[in-house]
């Protein structure tokens, strides 16, 4: 089971470092934000493969909020991208 | 039972592994921001969902802990990923980076247009 | 481990006081960010990096992590958030009225003739 | 040009609530696992970041009209106060009490002076990041 | 009342959060923020006398034994610290009254000088290394407000300054205090003595000692690390000044003065030596300073870079004269100092410059402000019987006896320097032809004119008053010369 | 009655005189004023009889008992000798005032405060047995001094003067101070009469001479001394009774005073012998030499005043030879010191106060103007011939008589034997008769230039008449002083001088009238005094008469190359040359301050780790490498670099984002849930912040930074990376004593009720730092606040663009 995991985790982390290739080389911003989001994601999976490892339920806590925090972070970066300013102090529909 | 359960973990969270690893495959092959992007949202949130299912059915069976935050974070991750998702793209769009030239038609290029031309120009980002 | 996290904080100061020393506003205060950093960084390793889990108390679990430092660590965080968002205002407003951004040409003593 | 946010907004509206729900969970977790005043606070502020990002200043401040301030303020005295409450009984400052309970609900709980503490660390966490974002983002 | 000792920090810390509640009524926050200073002044005060009365006051707060929870410890060094800083800022807030200008008082300007106060006396008071570091910033972070507030340009300018290097002053501060932890394990200031006792001070506790003296030397302005003061203190409105220059860099020299008798006592040749050396260039570089301006705010800037070093080469002597005249030396550097910019403000709202040049012949119109301008400079000076110098004597003394000889005399020769410095101002401002004035309001002169004089008068009462005041300077002393005193009290069972 | 309480007599009058000043504008203040010296003198006089017998009185007044500080006053024969000059001359002086200041004009009001200011501070530096309190009026008459010279402050040249002679007088106090706090450590107290009983124990003191040289400097800058006389004649800028009161009279003479009180402490050294001798001697040459060059009659007199001056103090150094020889010879010279000093403040003040007619009358004191002003002043004349003749030591007129001691002791010096005077002994009665000469010319040139000769008409920008009636007194008093010493030398010599003597010279006399010198005016024709005195008429009437000749040589000393110039040098150096070197560097830029701090902390605690042993790598404390830690190393590493490389400012935060989301990742891995948490969230609002805040933000520019300041900034930046790692690894490695965490491991669930010991250390172990910290967090709030919505900026900047 063990092993399992290690690999699962191995696996993960390539697909990271892959995600880290396409944040560095970008060519556009968004890409550059895709691309951290997916490793966001990917975090998620590898606290939680590492929450086996451990044997600790103390990182699920982190698994949720790493997901709160990379839909913020997301949803500020695009508006960012697109507005210019993430918050409007008063919107015109 | 145990058994079960474990090989229940097994495969879910492999799935959730090859999942990971297609997404990653996507963003680094796809030609445009716009087919990264449905690699990223759809993919990736079913891998890291099923990894996660496999997690929270190994802390049920094998430590007994019935772990609210992982299925809230399930279902998190559901509601939020297509969003984000979404606002990237669209994001991409309004800043202007150009589709592929494989892409086939454009609807929104229309109604956008129309609008910059009534609210003036976007202003560009400094870089 | 701690060898490797010495040296890792030691580049992480290095680059801090590079980026402090520069010109640009901006790149000062990213500088204090990474200052900060390795400044966490350090507190943890200081502590031993050695504890197999984490200092909360669960099951049969003895070797902690010394929780010392990390309690430590989250005050300083705390406090250097505080700080950064205090600087990263100060900044722009700074930029703002000054409409310049290179420190070389914030010089003070004009009271020096 | 604007675009509208009707899929970020409606959206918005349920996740706000999960992310405050898990804030207040990690907030009273904090004396037993990982968690605590202080994520709590910055998790409930992430929340409401998340609403200013769908909405705009000035509706979410109609909704929710606090003055960050004044936030700021009840916070810091709840948290002086649970510390000075010990200078009623003449033992050092700070000294919490506990004592566990059976309440409804909650089941076997124990009650601490500290999670009162705590609730200050929150207020004033919620506060000051609060200020912080409001004023910047109603800087022009 | 086990709590006393932490009144003055927590007196003041009330007063400012409900502060915080009355943004819009200008009058309830002067009232306020006086009331508070009064009430912790009076607490202060009590506490002065229940350490003269029992001895050093301490606690460990949450009721946890000594090492593992924070202590807070009053010794007579502290106390005496601590009340004469809350009688200082009672007169800044009195001072600003009518000098600040309201909208800064909308800006929460009060609230930030309790929060400064509460960091200060809270530094003063802690008996924990990491907890200084939280007052420490505390105390920055209020006078990073109160540097800023305004936003006038020279204010942001000086501001970014004085921000970045007290950041990194803090970063050192809290890797210092990582190391000391890796190496004794403890935070409690009497227990790491203890250890270091213990350990006999090898040479990575000096190595420490090094660093902390960086640390506290870069708050407290030594040489070399004093270059970002002169700019930056002259930048906010002259309260915030005089509050900054009697407080801030005391709160260093305090930290140096605390470590250095508590910690780091078994290699004296070394470390202490060091710090001579440091604090002699410290009082020749603020002698060079002192004299090279002709802005009035400048020059009373580097004549706190001046009294840091004759201060700590007090401290440096590490015997009894020198330790008492350091304390004694100190308490008086605060006194004068707040008097001198409260009495430069007065001169700054009446001739509308700082420039020596642009003044002249005040004493015709503004004979009052004229004498306590002079009294005031004598007493900086060190001229008998005002506040000066009974300190410089002691440390004079001390460093005489600890065969010291060119220090000393450098120290006698700066206070000719410092007489020069500050009798320049006297001479281009009070004599010669009087200038034309630009019209200002007699009202607000007043109300500055009041705190002023109180300032001076207790300075000169500091020094004519002397032998009443002995006896607390000596408890100061001994607990910095016997650590055990204050050891004793902390780690009691 | 408690006398010491005597000397804050004036101070207590100068609190009523601006009162007095104020409401009776009728009369002059001056006559309030001038019952204060005359009461005391009056009672100070009831002293003489029991200093005559070698007795004293002791008053004490505590200040500081706990140090050993307090106010004495001790009354021997030296305090009482100059008590009663203080007191009597100033009474004088007081009265020459009434009529020399018009009270209509002047601001009597501050003048007389400042007078008896002076007053008081001069009692208490003669009195004083206690060195610091004599310390504390030492500066007074400094201060006093101060305010008196720049009395009409807005003269430039008051106000130069006021501040110089501040300067050098404080500096010889500061100095003096050192050598009394010596002393209190040497013979541990700081009781003269204590110093002086215990001085033999001492004497072989490694501080002596330090001491004796600090006191000295004390001495002579008070006393204007070369080099230090440069302050005098700028104080003649003070009012007119000022000068004859201060600068003649009393307060340069504290330095004779302390010379004198310290001779039975310090004499036992060769060092004291030779300097005050030495400079003494000096001193009076050059005073006379450059007494001649002047023309301003307060000039001529400072310069006079400075060479007298220097002759009292080679005596008094002539007069410590006797702690080392018993030969008799040498018994003159302290005598004859104290006689001078007295006569001199008699010529002198008169003097000073003929020159303050003369200036009030005709409206100047260029003597290139004067002159012919015998037959219109004629008293004026009288008195001024009178104390000029003194002064060159003619007879039948008080100065006669103490010269020829003067000569008569320096002539003995030559047979003293110890410390090399046998060599260079010959020197002392050359360099004394030459002065002596001087001495001669400046009296005449004095006295000649102003009233014989022709009047010099339309030069004077008032006519001139004779002077009042009370302007006059007290100029008369003291020329009749001056001649009627002259006949009753040894009756002063009974009640004044031996007293003082035998106080100076406690070895020698055990009372007053042990002392078997007997002053006479004929020493008969074998005395060589004799003959040098009348080779000094010949000599100086025929220089005097070739005068206008040779007068212009002085013209040849380049002003360059005076002490003026050397004081104006460093004046200027103080503002001019201090402000260069400030400026070197002191850039305003925050890089170079911070590079000097960070150079600063990366050498020091570099140097001092490897000099101090303290770098020690112990590689078995470290714990394991882990496999992500390494690969979370590298992600940081490269963040990093981006951070450093990227040349966007989006990517930058972006970056800075990444770094702290692998320190996150850290916390993880080295089992900090709780750290990681905190660090997650507050990492995203600081991007968030970021972002909010970017439109606000510059662009990333290097501003034209060069390569060799990026490498200078790369250098030092990489010596405080190095420095850390190694403190770091040292730090490690030397784990001497277990953390006290164990504690809270095994008390969290038992005491504190808690399970998370890192939340529990925050709430409750250490709750203390987490209730400020939320502290440092709210300020910052409200700052950010201020920040944002207080704009007082705005309005200045229209000023600034100017």
């Amino acid at each position: 089971m063990t092993i399992f995991i290690w690999i699962s985790m191995i696996v993960v982390s390539l697909s990271m470092a892959g995600l880290m290739y396409r944040v560095f080389k970008g060519p556009s911003v968004p890409d550059r934000l895709i691309a951290l989001d997916g490793i966001g994601v990917m975090l998620i999976s590898a606290i939680a493969l590492l929450s086996i490892l451990f044997d600790t339920r103390f990182y699920i806590d982190v698994i949720l909020l790493i997901a709160i925090i990379s839909f913020i972070g997301t949803v500020s970066f695009s508006k960012f991208i697109e507005r210019g300013e993430i918050i409007e102090r008063e919107r015109h529909h | 039972m145990s058994v079960i359960i474990n090989i229940l973990i097994v495969i879910t969270i492999t799935v959730g592994v090859v999942f990971t690893a297609v997404t990653t495959i996507g963003i680094l092959r796809f030609p445009d921001v716009y087919t990264r992007a449905h690699a990223a949202s759809k993919s990736a949130t079913l891998g890291v969902m099923s990894i996660l299912l496999g997690v929270f059915i190994h802390f049920w069976y094998n430590e007994g802990l019935f772990s609210i935050q992982l299925l809230l974070g399930i279902i998190f991750l559901f509601v939020t990923s297509p969003i984000g998702g979404h606002l990237m793209s669209r994001a991409a769009y309004m800043a202007g980076v150009k589709p592929t030239e494989l892409t086939v038609g454009d609807d929104l290029k229309e109604v956008v247009e129309k609008a910059r031309k009534e609210s003036g120009s976007l202003k560009s980002e400094d870089q | 481990m701690e060898l490797l996290m010495a040296i890792l904080i030691g580049v992480l100061f290095t680059a801090a006081v590079y980026l402090i020393l520069s010109r640009s506003l901006l790149k000062v205060i990213l500088g204090t960010g990474l200052l900060s950093h390795g400044a966490h960084l350090l507190i943890l390793t200081m502590g031993g990096l050695g504890g197999s889990a984490p200092p909360v108390l669960d099951k049969e679990a003895t070797n902690f992590a010394d929780p010392l430092p990390q309690a430590l660590i989250l005050t300083a965080i705390v406090i250097s958030f505080g700080v950064t968002a205090f600087m990263l205002v100060l900044a722009y407003r700074t930029y703002g009225e000054h409409k310049t951004d290179n420190m070389n040409l914030m010089r003070g003593n004009d009271e020096h003739d | 040009m604007r675009t509208n946010d009707v899929i970020l907004q409606t959206t918005t509206k349920v996740v706000f609530f999960i992310i405050f729900l898990f804030a207040i969970h990690i907030f009273f977790a904090g004396h037993y696992t990982p968690g605590g005043g202080f994520v709590g606070g910055l998790l409930t502020t992430g929340a409401l970041v998340l609403l200013l990002l769908a909405f705009d200043l000035k509706t979410v401040q109609k909704a929710l009209p606090f003055n960050f301030v004044i936030v700021i303020g009840i916070g810091l005295l709840l948290a002086l106060g649970t510390a000075a409450g010990s200078i009623l009984f003449n033992v050092p400052f700070f000294t919490h009490a506990f004592d566990d309970f059976t309440l409804p609900l909650f089941g076997e709980t124990s009650l601490h002076t500290a999670m009162l503490f705590d609730a200050g660390v929150y207020l004033v966490v919620v506060g000051s990041a609060m200020t912080i974002i409001q004023s910047i983002g109603g800087d022009a | 009342m086990i709590n006393l000792l932490l009144f003055p920090i927590i007196i003041p810390f009330l007063f400012a959060i409900v502060l915080l509640f009355f943004k819009e009524r200008i009058v309830l926050q002067r009232v306020l923020a006086a009331v508070g200073l009064i009430a912790a002044l009076a607490a202060s005060l009590f506490l002065v006398y229940t350490v003269k009365q029992d001895g050093v006051q301490t606690i460990t707060l949450g009721s946890w034994p000594a090492p593992f929870g924070i202590s807070m410890v009053s010794d007579m060094f502290s106390a005496l610290l601590v009340t004469t800083t809350i009688i200082i800022t009672l007169l800044v807030v009195i001072y600003s009254y009518t000098s600040t200008g309201e909208a800064r008082e909308h800006y929460f300007y009060y609230s930030a000088i309790l929060f400064m106060v509460t960091g200060v006396n809270g530094a003063f008071t802690t008996g924990d290394i990491f907890n200084m570091f939280v007052f420490f910033e505390v105390l920055l972070i209020a006078s990073y407000v109160l540097i800023v507030l305004g936003g006038e340009k020279r204010q942001l300018r000086e501001s970014i300054k004085y921000i970045l290097i007290n950041v990194v002053s803090s970063a050192l501060f809290v890797i210092t205090v990582a190391y000391l932890y890796s190496v004794v394990g403890t935070l409690n200031m009497a227990d790491i003595s203890v250890k270091i006792a213990e350990i006999g001070q090898p040479g990575i506790i000096t190595v420490i000692a090094v660093l902390m003296l960086i640390v506290f030397g870069i708050k407290g302005s030594i040489f070399p690390l004093y270059f970002w003061l002169p700019g930056s203190y002259a930048a906010p409105p002259i309260p915030v000044l005089a509050l900054f220059g009697a407080l801030l860099t005391k709160v260093g020299v305090y930290a140096i003065m605390r470590t250095y008798t508590l910690f780091f006592v078994h290699q004296t040749d070394f470390t202490h030596g060091l710090l001579m050396v440091l604090s002699i260039l410290t009082i020749i570089a603020g002698c060079i300073g002192a004299l090279a301006y002709f802005d009035l705010k400048q020059i009373v800037i580097y004549n706190i870079v001046i009294a840091v070093g004759v201060i700590l080469f007090g401290a440096a002597q590490m015997n009894e004269s020198g330790l008492s005249g350091a304390v004694f030396y100190l308490l008086h550097d605060m006194l004068i100092k707040g008097a001198l910019f409260f009495l430069i403000g007065m001169i700054i709202y009446v001739t509308g410059t700082s420039d020596l040049r642009k003044m002249g012949g005040l004493m015709k119109t503004h004979p009052s402000l004229g004498w306590f301008y002079l009294i005031a400079a004598f007493g900086l000076a060190g001229i008998p019987p005002l506040s000066g110098f009974i300190g410089k004597l002691l440390i004079v003394e001390g460093a005489f006896q600890a065969d010291h000889i060119w220090g000393s005399i450098v120290v006698l020769a700066s206070s000719l320097v410092v007489l020069l410095s500050v009798i320049r101002i006297f001479i281009y401002a009070f004599w010669g032809e009087p200038q034309a004035l630009p019209s200002v309001e007699r009202k607000p002169y007043r109300g500055m004119m009041v705190p002023t004089v109180v300032l001076v008068v207790l300075s000169v009462l500091y020094g004519v008053g002397t032998e009443w005041l002995l006896p607390y300077m000596t408890d100061a002393s001994n607990v910095l010369l016997q650590p055990s005193i204050y050891i004793d009290a902390v780690l009691k069972e | 009655m408690e006398f010491v309480l005597l000397i804050f007599l004036p101070i207590v009058a100068a609190l009523f005189i601006p009162f007095l000043f104020k409401r009776m504008k009728r009369i002059h203040t001056g006559w309030f004023v001038l019952a204060v010296p005359l009461v005391l003198f009056l009672y100070y006089a009831t002293y003489i009889p029991s200093t005559m017998d070698g007795g004293h009185a002791i008053s004490e007044l505590q200040w500081i008992p706990s140090l050993g500080i307090s106010f004495v006053s001790y009354i021997d024969g030296l305090s009482l000798l100059f008590s009663l000059l203080i007191t009597g001359i100033g009474s004088l002086v007081v009265l020459y005032s009434i009529f020399y200041l018009d009270k209509n004009k002047e601001k009597l009001g501050n003048f007389y405060v400042y007078l008896l200011l002076f007053m008081s501070a001069m009692l208490g530096v003669v009195q004083s047995d206690n060195v610091i309190s004599l310390y504390l009026f030492w500066e007074l008459t400094s201060i006093s001094s101060f305010l008196l010279i720049g009395y009409w402050y807005t003269r430039d040249r008051s106000r130069f003067g006021a501040l110089k002679s501040m300067m050098i007088t404080v500096f010889g106090g500061l100095m003096m101070l050192g050598g009394f706090v010596l002393l209190g450590i040497m013979g541990d107290t700081y009781s003269i009469r204590e110093l002086i009983a215990s001085a033999p124990d001492f004497v072989g003191h490694d501080y002596f001479t330090l001491a004796l040289v600090l006191l000295l400097l004390g001495a002579f800058t008070k006393s204007a001394q070369f080099p230090f006389y440069i302050w005098l004649p700028d104080a003649m800028e003070a009012p007119t009774p000022v000068s004859a009161y201060l600068h003649s009279a009393t307060m340069v003479k504290a330095g004779l005073y302390l010379v004198a009180r310290f001779t039975p402490i310090f004499a036992f050294s060769e060092v004291w012998v030779w300097l005050v001798t030495g400079i003494g001697l000096l001193t009076l040459f050059w005073g006379s030499l450059f007494a001649v060059k002047q023309t301003d009659l307060k000039a001529i007199l400072a310069f006079s005043t400075v060479s007298q001056l220097g002759l009292i103090m080679s005596l008094l150094g002539a007069g410590a030879i006797t702690f080392h020889s018993d030969d008799a010879v040498f018994k003159f010279a302290m005598f004859a010191a104290i006689f001078h000093l007295i006569n001199h403040a008699t010529f002198k003040g008169s003097l000073f106060m003929i020159a303050g007619i003369v200036d009030h009358e005709t409206g100047t004191r260029d003597i290139r103007k004067l002159g012919g002003l015998m037959s219109i002043m004629p008293v004026s004349f009288s008195v001024a011939f009178i104390g000029s003749m003194s002064m060159a030591g003619l007879p039948p007129f008080n100065g006669f008589l103490s010269k020829e001691m003067f000569l008569q002791s320096m002539v003995a010096i030559r047979q003293f034997e110890l410390f090399q005077f046998d060599t260079w002994g010959i020197l002392f009665p050359v360099i004394a008769w030459i002065a002596s000469v001087f001495t001669f010319v400046y009296s005449f040139y004095f006295v000649f230039r102003t009233f014989a000769g022709k009047r010099k008409e339309g030069q004077l920008p008032q006519e001139p008449h004779e002077a009042p009636v009370g302007m006059l007194v007290s100029p008369i008093i003291l020329g009749v002083l001056v001649v009627g010493i002259f006949f009753i030398p040894n009756l002063v010599a009974k009640w004044l001088i031996k007293p003082a003597v035998a106080a100076i010279q406690p070895n020698l006399y055990s009372q007053p009238g042990d002392i078997d010198i007997h002053v006479a005016a004929w020493h008969g024709f074998k005395s060589v005094e004799l003959w040098l005195t009348v080779g000094v008429i010949i000599v100086g009437a025929l220089l005097f008469i070739s005068l206008s000749k040779w007068q212009k040589v002085y013209g040849l000393q380049p002003a360059k190359f005076s002490l003026n110039a050397l004081y104006d040098g460093m004046m200027s150096f103080s503002e001019k040359g201090m402000n260069r070197i400030s400026r070197f560097y002191m850039t305003g830029l925050i890089r170079t301050y911070m590079i000097y701090i960070f150079a600063f902390i990366s050498v020091a605690v570099l140097v001092i780790l490897f000099t101090q042993d303290a770098f020690v790598v112990d590689m078995d404390s470290f714990a394991h490498i882990g496999v992500y830690s390494v690969i979370n190393a590298v992600i940081l590493l490269l963040a990093v670099c981006f951070v450093l490389l990227s040349k966007t400012r989006l990517a930058a935060i972006i970056a800075l984002g990444a770094v702290g989301y692998s320190v996150a990742l850290f916390f993880v891995i080295f089992k900090a849930p709780d750290l990681a948490l905190t660090q997650l969230v507050i990492e995203t609002v600081s991007v968030a912040l970021f972002l909010l805040a970017f439109k606000h933000l510059p662009a990333l520019k290097d501003h034209g930074e060069t390569v060799k300041t990026k490498m200078t900034n790369g250098i030092v930046a990489i010596g405080v990376g190095i420095t850390v790692t190694l403190v770091a690894l040292s730090a490690h490695s030397q784990k001497l004593i277990p953390s006290i965490a164990q504690y809270y491991k095994d008390t969290v669930k038992t005491e504190a009720g808690g399970g998370n010991i890192v939340n529990v250390i925050l709430v409750d172990y250490r709750g203390f730092d987490t209730l400020f910290e939320i502290a440092v967090l709210s300020i910052a709030g409200i700052g950010v606040l201020g920040m944002i919505k207080l704009r007082l900026g705005r309005k200045e900047n229209s000023d600034e663009n100017k």
